[in-house]
């Protein structure tokens, strides 16, 4: 493949008509595979011996804590992109990615209560893991939020791409410090490639379907909001002009 | 770089300079959190090292908007980015002020309001020192986070949500330390990871600083 | 490399949109450029640009390294230092050490033990304008330098402009007034206003 | 219906929580691309007639 290519897709125009002819079978395809997955899951999977009911939970617990960070990881390669070779469209994207990000960690955050609440016997716990999504909530709200506050674009652009560098940085060392801090409740990786120390198979296949789904859905999502994103700076670009006379 | 320095500190110790803001705010933390937890001491002496770490933690963050936002109201940030001064200095010593001005005395307070809350006999050596150690990567954070909101009006709660994320790692080797010294456990391993920090976010994020300032000042 | 700046072909950008394009000057030692243009036109920007406080959108500035110096609407005074740890803040940060040559040039000397923030609107201008002399740099870079000026005072700045040309310095000043400068050419920006783009062009600028 | 035992309130309420919330992202998302692409075709349609 042609790497030169790719980056003809960091031309705006490019992108809205390149997407609109992906966007539609991206978003049936995610729509077809979510349902596919948590149907299965909730309807066709037996319970477990230990959990019960419950692990019905982990079609959506487990795909939407593995989105909340990859979606951080996407932006940081988007935001690298932007400061390396200065592509409107990727610095977008990783703004279009971040709220979905967001509401990915609040899922993951909040199916683990509802689970944690049985299971453990609490609603919460400073256990590791939850708390390093915790910290990851905090990390999408500053740089939604530092997003939302600078007028400027380009300006925006650089300095949110600078913070999601630093951010990826100290979450890292949040994961380590948290860890060090506390041992935790929760068990291992659901996901591995050595899947049979984890999960069974009944689980395992439903569960790589909604994992799937999520991803596609996450996909969908962000050329959505990309497209969205790139419309606003168009129509900005255009009122400043009208100002400018 | 010294005149800068200097400078800073000078306007630090004038009126209105802020100079002490952040030694008044942590008494007042330390003060009122027997009020809420209860006067009982060995409660107090078992959450002590947390809670002096803390204080020192939001009282730095108090004073963290003074770093930038007078110079660059007063023009002076232009000047300065403009004079024969590499931006990555201007930030380091930036930092040193804040730290000097605020860092400091807290860590030379620290005893004393160790004393207020009952900390236990074996706490000191390590909170001193633990402070020491983890106050200056607090100062060089929030310079990170007082560069990117320095155009902003209104930065303030928008610095604080970006700041205060960063400051978890440190926050958690620090408090860890002093809590184990007052606990008479070993401390090397939080010590050396919170000097570890102290010494990778002073010879990094300058750069990173330096660098948003410079979009800021576009 | 010559003293002064080269200028060529410069566009320059405000906020991500063009305002000055096509911008081609000299200004060589001894020489003063001043820059006249409607408000808005891009005369601040222009100078930052110059500064070295932003980047060009394309074309080319030449100076000699560490010969320019600038100063902004606003003077970077300190209300609380006086008028001499000012002054000599701003010596130390350039490497010099001598200030009572620019507190006499612009009449300081009986304030210079006050502290800035008790001086008049003028006053602290005459004292941003002391600060140009203890910087050493050849090329000054105003952008309305005499705002709140009085006459008298912009008498003192004029003379100051002329000493320094006549020791081979040169000005680049943006401003509206008549500073009696004679030997200072104009250059009217007006018409390097840059051409708004099609919006037909959706490219990378959006615009 | 799958027999869910015990923990039925806990199933359903994840479920239930999560779904909604995706709703919500999609439905937003969705609402904002509309009303974003409208306001650009009237700017544009604005800056045709003003050349």
């Amino acid at each position: 493949m042609n790497l030169n290519a790719l980056w003809e897709y960091a031309n705006p125009k490019k992108f809205i008509s390149t997407t609109d002819r992906v966007l539609p079978w991206v978003s049936v395809l995610s729509v077809t595979a979510l349902a596919a997955g948590l149907i299965w899951g909730f309807f066709f999977t037996p319970e477990d011996y230990r959990q019960g009911s419950t692990v019905k939970i982990i079609y959506i617990h487990v795909p939407s804590a593995l989105m909340a960070i990859n979606a951080w990881l996407m932006m940081l390669v988007t935001s690298l992109i932007w400061i390396v070779r200065r592509h409107h469209v990727s610095a977008l994207a990783a703004r279009a990615a971040a709220p979905v990000g967001m509401v990915m960690t609040v899922i993951a955050l909040l199916t683990g209560a509802i689970w944690g609440q049985p299971m453990w016997g609490t609603w919460w716990a400073w256990d590791p893991r939850l708390t390093s999504f915790l910290i990851l909530f905090l990390f999408y709200l500053g740089y939604i939020a530092l997003w939302e506050a600078i007028e400027n674009d380009d300006t925006a652009a650089d300095l949110t791409s600078i913070l999601c560098l630093v951010g990826s940085v100290f979450a890292l060392l949040s994961r380590y410090a948290v860890n060090f801090w506390n041992q935790g409740l929760h068990q291992g990786a659901s996901m591995s490639l050595d899947k049979e120390e984890h999960v069974a198979d009944v689980f395992y296949y439903p569960l790589l379907v909604s994992i799937a789904g999520f991803v596609l859905l996450f996909i969908a999502l962000v050329l959505l909001r990309t497209r969205t994103e790139i419309r606003a700076r168009r129509m900005r670009a255009l009122l400043a002009r009208e100002r400018m006379g | 770089m010294i005149a800068l320095l200097i400078r800073d500190l000078r306007l630090a110790m004038r009126a209105g300079g802020g100079f002490g803001l952040g030694l008044a705010f942590f008494l007042i933390v330390v003060v009122l959190v027997p009020f809420g937890v209860g006067p009982q001491s060995t409660l107090l002496s078992s959450i002590a090292p947390g809670i002096l770490w803390l204080g020192a933690l939001l009282a730095c963050l108090l004073s963290l908007d003074r770093i930038f936002a007078l110079d660059w109201e007063d023009g002076s940030l232009d000047l300065l980015a403009t004079a024969p001064l590499p931006m990555e200095a201007i930030v380091t010593i930036k930092a040193l002020a804040h730290w000097l001005t605020t860092g400091l005395p807290l860590v030379l307070a620290a005893p004393v309001f160790g004393l207020l809350l009952s900390l236990p006999e074996a706490g000191y050596k390590p909170l001193i020192l633990s402070l020491f150690l983890g106050t200056p990567a607090l100062s060089v954070i929030g310079t990170f986070g007082a560069a990117l909101t320095v155009g902003l009006k209104r930065g303030g709660l928008l610095l604080s949500l970006l700041v205060l994320p960063l400051y978890v790692p440190t926050l958690i080797f620090g408090a860890e330390m002093a809590r184990r010294g007052a606990a008479g456990l070993d401390v090397t391993t939080p010590l050396l990871m919170l000097a570890g920090i102290t010494c990778g976010t002073i010879a990094l994020l300058p750069f990173a600083s330096a660098a948003v300032l410079r979009v800021n000042l576009r | 490399m010559p003293m002064g700046i080269k200028v060529s072909d410069l566009t320059i950008a405000r906020g991500g949109i063009k305002v000055l394009e096509g911008l081609s000057f000299q200004l060589a030692a001894g020489q003063a450029l001043v820059l006249r243009g409607p408000n808005g036109v891009g005369k601040t920007t222009l100078l930052r640009t110059i500064a070295g406080l932003q980047p060009p959108v394309s074309g080319r500035i030449e100076s000699a390294v560490d010969t320019l110096v600038y100063a902004g609407h606003a003077d970077g005074i300190k209300a609380t230092l006086t008028v001499s740890e000012n002054l000599k803040f701003w010596a130390q940060v350039f490497g010099n050490a001598d200030i009572s040559a620019a507190l006499e040039a612009f009449e300081l000397t009986p304030l210079s033990n006050r502290p800035a923030g008790a001086l008049s609107a003028g006053q602290k201008r005459r004292l941003g304008l002391a600060r140009l002399l203890v910087t050493g740099r050849d090329v000054w870079i105003l952008d309305e330098p005499t705002v709140s000026l009085d006459v008298q005072a912009v008498e003192m700045f004029a003379a100051a402009i002329r000493e320094h040309l006549r020791q081979g310095g040169s000005a680049l000043i943006a401003t509206h007034i008549n500073l009696g400068l004679d030997e200072a050419r104009i250059l009217d920006v007006g018409p390097y206003r840059a051409k708004a783009l099609e919006i037909d062009d959706f490219d990378g600028a959006f615009l | 219906m799958p027999d869910l035992g015990k923990y039925a309130e806990t199933v359903l309420s994840a479920y239930a929580v999560s779904i909604a919330l995706l709703i919500v992202l999609v439905t937003v998302s969705l609402w904002r691309a509309k009303r974003v692409k409208k306001q650009l075709e009237d700017v544009e349609m604005k800056a045709k007639r003003n050349g």
